[in-house]
């Protein structure tokens, strides 16, 4: 069997796309860059929508992005069952993009945090997810300064109710509500967070823990059964 | 109405703004000598700012002179002094290439786009030479953390470095902040970038072949920084008053990380002959420097310079130091997969000329020709000064005040505490943790590591792999410097040497900004002497070349200079990162080992500083020798294995060390000391470190010691909750942690 | 030619810490009185031509797409008296 | 109770890379017509007692110490029309 293929996204100003890529590659995958300006996702298996600042994060975080030629593939795929991950900028840009609910604004310090967090996996039963434990608690690390989650009344309930949080932080490093880090949408499928995975896959460098590794086992597991 | 030159001819008794832009009497009569004729307004524009401190290091080049002539030999170098950044050979075809450079003053007075855009020009520098920018660091200094205006100019600054740097995808691995009245009117802000290559890809800022076309590419010009021009564009020449014209730039980050992916995709296509980045003096600079390093001529059309101010007079173009420029020098028939390039990251880019082998830079503005200069004249031959100088009147005095009079402390505990709890050996985590230490995933080491480190096998992808990294640490004391400049200097470089060679990296080349007051005081300009003088002596005993640096002048309050501050950034290579010795503590029933010899030095300390406010006496001694041979065991002992872990002495000497290092993982430690406690505790000789080895690998490490002549004292073990000096004190690593952490949260929020 | 003005403010049940934090500052700066402060954003539109109702409906559309997020943010458009 | 409205905008001088950004992208996203686009802040200043002279002044004075950067930013404050 010819090896799971994962696309990673750049669009001018995605700084984690070599990061994800390597991640990927160090599971096994084959990771397939992916143009923003292209109409063209590359039949691949997966995406993984990195980290950065897209078009320097003006106006707001992801909502430039999201108008890319290649979103208008993206989105109608993920909504056809794509697994798609977006991590910090990626899930900002989702969520521009109506992938997932909620908005990401800006942290309640005011500040840009870049550290190394505690969070527990909620949900399991993601495409992304999987290899996990419920319940288990990992480092990543966090860098951003648009990260807290907010979302109405309803769609929080909504999220709370579905198992639709996957991640929570552990002491909240940015005021988002309920803890969120990270969710999904309902079919599980489309997976954003804050943190970073991809800079936790290896013992040298990045944080010091190789928990990341997690989402990028878990995606293979699910393409294998798939 | 345009100052043509054939108008200049024609004028020549015309008198000119020259005094209004820097220029003495004598610098404009050799600007009329070099032309034959009176400049124009855009030949005076080039000249003035050309000829700048800034530009042309008037007052430092017959000092800097040494860094050159007192070089060590060395392999390693690959491109010295005097090109946009240094270049050295890191091994296995791999290059580095790293600076430092100040933006005191544009920090002072907007402190946010003043740091910013003191990243973003140094970046460009690395970029120039035809690297990959892959990290930043950043040395601050700033008034008492508790003055007012402190408060205003710190989290502009770091906010202004973390916007920037983190939005470029440069890990920022690590730096300094300094706080000091002397400071407080002026601010130092000193960034430094590393990039990487390989050996065969330096490109150079150079325009040979005649024919080949000048680009510009990037962001388009704006009225920015040109205050000095609007004196030449309203009052001479215009009559009508111009638009306002800001002393701020504001910098565009995203438009610089899409000249830098632009840029490499350049590279990588090879359809650059030669590369400038735009900085101070922008098109002047570019333009006379480029035509000088080639076939020694251009041609350049105005007019075809995209504007982002249509106002905009050509004197005024000239000065522009708009952000986010470059200018290349590009085959004709490589311009149209230059321009596709360039539309792929959405990076404008402009033919404005070509070059020509007449030996003369000519720009033209409708049609009419404005400049026709010698660019070697302007971009080579600058002035050079003499400046008078001597030993400040009060400086015996301030040496014969030594900290012998003051009270010693006789609860050491308590000290201890004081001195973590002040803001200079504070956590700097409220600053840190604002900076991106992570992206591009090759970051070895970060805050709080004496040394920053990355690996470089993945740093560029597709690259052969290797296990190589590189280190950098950037030290600097200005109250050292100030007791004595010419040791100040090199103990500047002693620390930051010293602080690569504790991650086990082997020290390889230096890079410095130099700030101090104004060159025009001769007290200034003696400290500015010794300074270079003691650098210099420094780095041949050490075998380690400056590849370049900066110079930071008129950094005073009114008639008050800052302490003299030479900034030191010393990068070193590690063959094999797996290697790398963490900071501090990293596990228990480890020996505590002390490596160097203390002496009673108190002088410029941090004990002096904070407990009495007092600076006086004499710094500590500078053994270079005996740091060199320090740097040679902690390498070797890295290269063996026989490091657990590892932590430079400097500010608050040992007992800082040890607390720093307990707080690393919250593991304790228990040792014991031999001589005075407060001094054994308190002192701030140079040249001595503190690791920790296995039990079983004590006695290899001892003899590799031995062999180097490094005093070797074992001081105890790690293990427990609690530091305890053995007959002295106790205190548990959690209350060492609330002190060194609630400094900067408390004052900065 | 003509400027189109497009404000855009985050809804009144999202926390706006920046308002917050400036709102807190006031008392400490000397300021009192204040009892609240939100902080928005403000967009100038240049057109090409005229603010006829067209353009106004271009703009409002691109309020809606781009300069706000309606999922957290409210906006409005008006055109800027000359 | 009065609403006082503080606009902060960057002194035109100064580069705006923000409204730049986003004017490049707006025809790309179908959208023709805009010469230019400048970003600013807008802040909601809600005073616990009339908008009389007296209050607008601190207003004012307080866009100009804290809510405006007066190097690079103008600011303009007027009373919201209820
Ligand atoms: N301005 C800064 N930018 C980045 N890193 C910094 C900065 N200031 C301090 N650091 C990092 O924080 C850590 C602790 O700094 P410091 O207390 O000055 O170290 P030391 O006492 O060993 O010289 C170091 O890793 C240093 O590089
Ligand atoms: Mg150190």
């Amino acid at each position: 069997m010819s090896a799971a293929r994962v696309g990673v996204v750049t669009f001018p100003g995605t700084l984690d796309d070599q990061d994800a890529a390597r991640a990927v590659r160090l599971v096994g995958a084959e990771a397939v860059p992916l143009w923003h300006a292209d109409h063209d996702l590359k039949g691949v298996d997966a995406v993984f929508l990195p980290g950065g600042f897209s078009y320097g994060d003006y106006l707001r975080c992801g909502a430039i992005s999201r108008f890319a030629p290649l979103m208008d593939e993206l989105i109608p795929a993920a909504k056809a069952g794509l697994p798609v991950i977006g991590t910090c900028n990626g899930f900002q840009i989702l969520c521009e993009a109506h992938l997932l609910p909620g908005a990401l604004t800006r942290n309640a310090s005011l500040h840009y945090v870049c550290r190394d967090q505690r969070l527990r996996v909620e949900r399991v039963s993601t495409s992304w997810t999987n290899s996990f434990a419920e319940g288990q608690e990992i480092t990543l690390p966090i860098k951003h300064g648009e990260g807290r989650y907010v979302a109405s009344a309803d769609t929080l309930a909504e999220l709370e109710a579905g198992g639709q949080v996957i991640l929570r932080y552990l002491g909240n490093p940015n005021g988002s509500l309920n803890d969120i880090a990270g969710i999904s949408n309902a079919a599980g499928n489309v997976v954003g967070l804050m943190p970073h995975p991809e800079h936790a896959v290896e013992d040298l460098v990045g944080a010091p823990s190789t928990d990341g590794l997690g989402f990028f086992t878990s995606i293979l597991k699910s393409l294998v059964n798939a | 109405m345009t100052d043509t030159v054939e108008r200049a001819s024609g004028t020549p008794d015309e008198p000119m703004p020259f005094a209004e832009l820097g220029m003495k009497q004598d610098e404009y009569d050799r600007v009329k000598q070099i032309l034959g004729r009176r400049p124009t307004g855009s030949e005076l524009a080039i000249y003035s700012v050309m000829w700048s401190e800034h530009c042309s290091y008037k007052s430092s080049k017959v000092h800097l002179k040494q860094f050159a002539t007192k070089a060590p030999k060395s392999e390693a170098l690959l491109v010295g002094m005097g090109e946009n950044a240094g270049v050295v050979d890191i091994g296995d075809g791999w290059a580095a290439t790293f600076k430092i450079e100040s933006h005191n003053h544009p920090s002072y007075v907007e402190p946010h786009q003043g740091a910013a855009t003191g990243v973003g020009g140094i970046v460009r520098d690395i970029m120039s030479m035809g690297a990959r920018p892959i990290a930043v660091m950043d040395s601050l200094r700033f008034g008492a953390a508790d003055a007012p205006d402190t408060r205003r100019v710190l989290p502009g600054v770091v906010e202004g470095i973390s916007s920037y740097g983190n939005c470029l995808g440069l890990p920022n691995i690590g730096g300094e902040v300094v706080f000091d009245p002397c400071y407080l009117g002026n601010p130092l802000v000193n960034a430094l970038c590393v990039g990487l290559l390989r050996k065969d890809q330096i490109k150079l800022a150079t325009a040979p072949g005649p024919g080949n076309k000048v680009v510009l590419f990037g962001a388009s010009t704006g009225p920015d920084g040109i205050g000095g021009a609007s004196v030449l564009a309203s009052a001479t020449f215009e009559d009508e008053s111009q638009a306002k014209r800001p002393a701020v730039q504001v910098g565009d980050p995203f438009m610089e990380k899409l000249l830098i992916e632009c840029c490499l995709e350049l590279y990588a296509a090879d359809v650059v002959v030669g590369i400038q980045d735009l900085g101070a003096a922008g098109v002047s600079c570019a333009t006379t420097e480029l035509a000088a390093k080639g076939t020694g001529g251009m041609r350049v059309d105005l007019n075809l310079v995209p504007l982002r101010d249509p106002s905009l007079r050509p004197e005024e173009i000239l000065m522009s130091e708009s952000q986010e420029r470059m200018m290349a020098v590009v085959r004709p028939d490589d311009i149209p997969a230059f321009m596709e390039i360039c539309a792929k990251w959405d990076v404008p880019a402009t033919v404005i000329g070509e070059v020509t082998d007449t030996g003369r830079l000519v720009m033209t503005w409708d049609g009419e020709i404005i400049v026709d200069i010698p660019p070697g004249t302007a971009a080579d031959e600058g002035p050079v000064y003499e400046r008078p100088y001597h030993e400040p009147a009060g400086q015996s005095a301030l040496n014969a005040d030594t900290p012998d009079r003051l009270e010693r402390p006789t609860d050491l505990r308590e000290t201890l505490l004081r001195l973590l709890g002040s803001p200079n050996l504070s956590s700097k985590e409220w600053v840190t943790d604002q900076y991106d230490r992570y992206v591009r995933s090759n970051t070895v080491l970060a805050q709080p590591a004496d040394a920053g480190m990355l690996r470089i096998s993945e740093a560029i992808a597709g690259a052969e792999p290797t296990t190589r990294g590189i280190a950098l640490a950037t030290d600097g004391n200005g109250r050292y410097a100030k007791l004595d400049p010419y040791a100040g200097a090199q103990l500047a470089l002693a620390e930051a040497y010293r602080n690569v060679a504790v991650t086990g990296a082997e020290p390889l080349a230096v890079t410095n900004c130099l700030n101090f007051g104004s060159p025009e005081d001769p007290e200034v300009m003696w400290q500015f002497a010794e300074a270079t003088r003691g650098l210099a002596d420094a780095c041949r005993t050490l075998g380690v070349p400056v590849t370049g640096g900066n110079v930071s002048f008129y950094n005073q309050t009114g008639a008050t200079a800052v302490n003299p501050t030479p900034v030191v950034g010393v990068l070193g290579v590690i063959e094999d990162v797996a290697k790398r010795v963490p900071t501090g503590f990293v596990a228990e029933g480890l020996r505590v080992v002390l490596l160097g010899d203390t002496r009673e030095e108190f002088g410029g300390s941090e004990w002096a500083h904070v407990v009495h406010r007092h600076l006086g006496g004499l710094p500590p001694q500078a053994d270079l020798e005996a740091e060199q041979a320090l740097g040679a065991v902690l390498v070797e002992a890295a290269r063996r294995g026989l490091l657990e872990g590892s932590h430079d002495l400097s500010d608050g000497g040992l007992a800082v060390a040890l607390a720093e290092s307990c707080l690393a993982r919250g593991v304790g430690a228990k040792v014991t000391l031999s001589g005075d406690p407060f001094v054994d505790l308190f002192s701030e000789s140079a040249a001595r470190a503190l690791v920790v080895v296995r039990p079983e690998a004590y006695d290899e490490f001892a003899s590799l010691c031995g062999r180097h002549d490094v005093p070797c004292y074992g001081l105890g073990v790690t293990g427990g909750t609690s530091l305890v000096i053995e007959d002295v004190f106790e205190v548990p690593v959690e209350e060492l942690r609330e002190r060194h952490r609630a400094v900067l949260p408390a004052l900065f929020g | 030619m003509a400027r189109v003005i497009v404000e855009v403010m985050l809804k009144p049940e999202i926390l706006d810490p920046q308002g917050q934090a400036i709102a807190r500052a006031l008392p400490r700066l000397g300021f009192s009185g204040v009892s609240s402060v939100r902080q928005g954003k403000r967009f100038e539109v240049e057109l090409d031509g005229p603010a006829d109702a067209a353009a106004l409906d271009e703009v409002r559309k691109m309020a809606e797409t781009l300069l706000a997020n309606t999922v957290i943010e409210d906006y409005a458009v008006r055109v800027e008296e000359q």
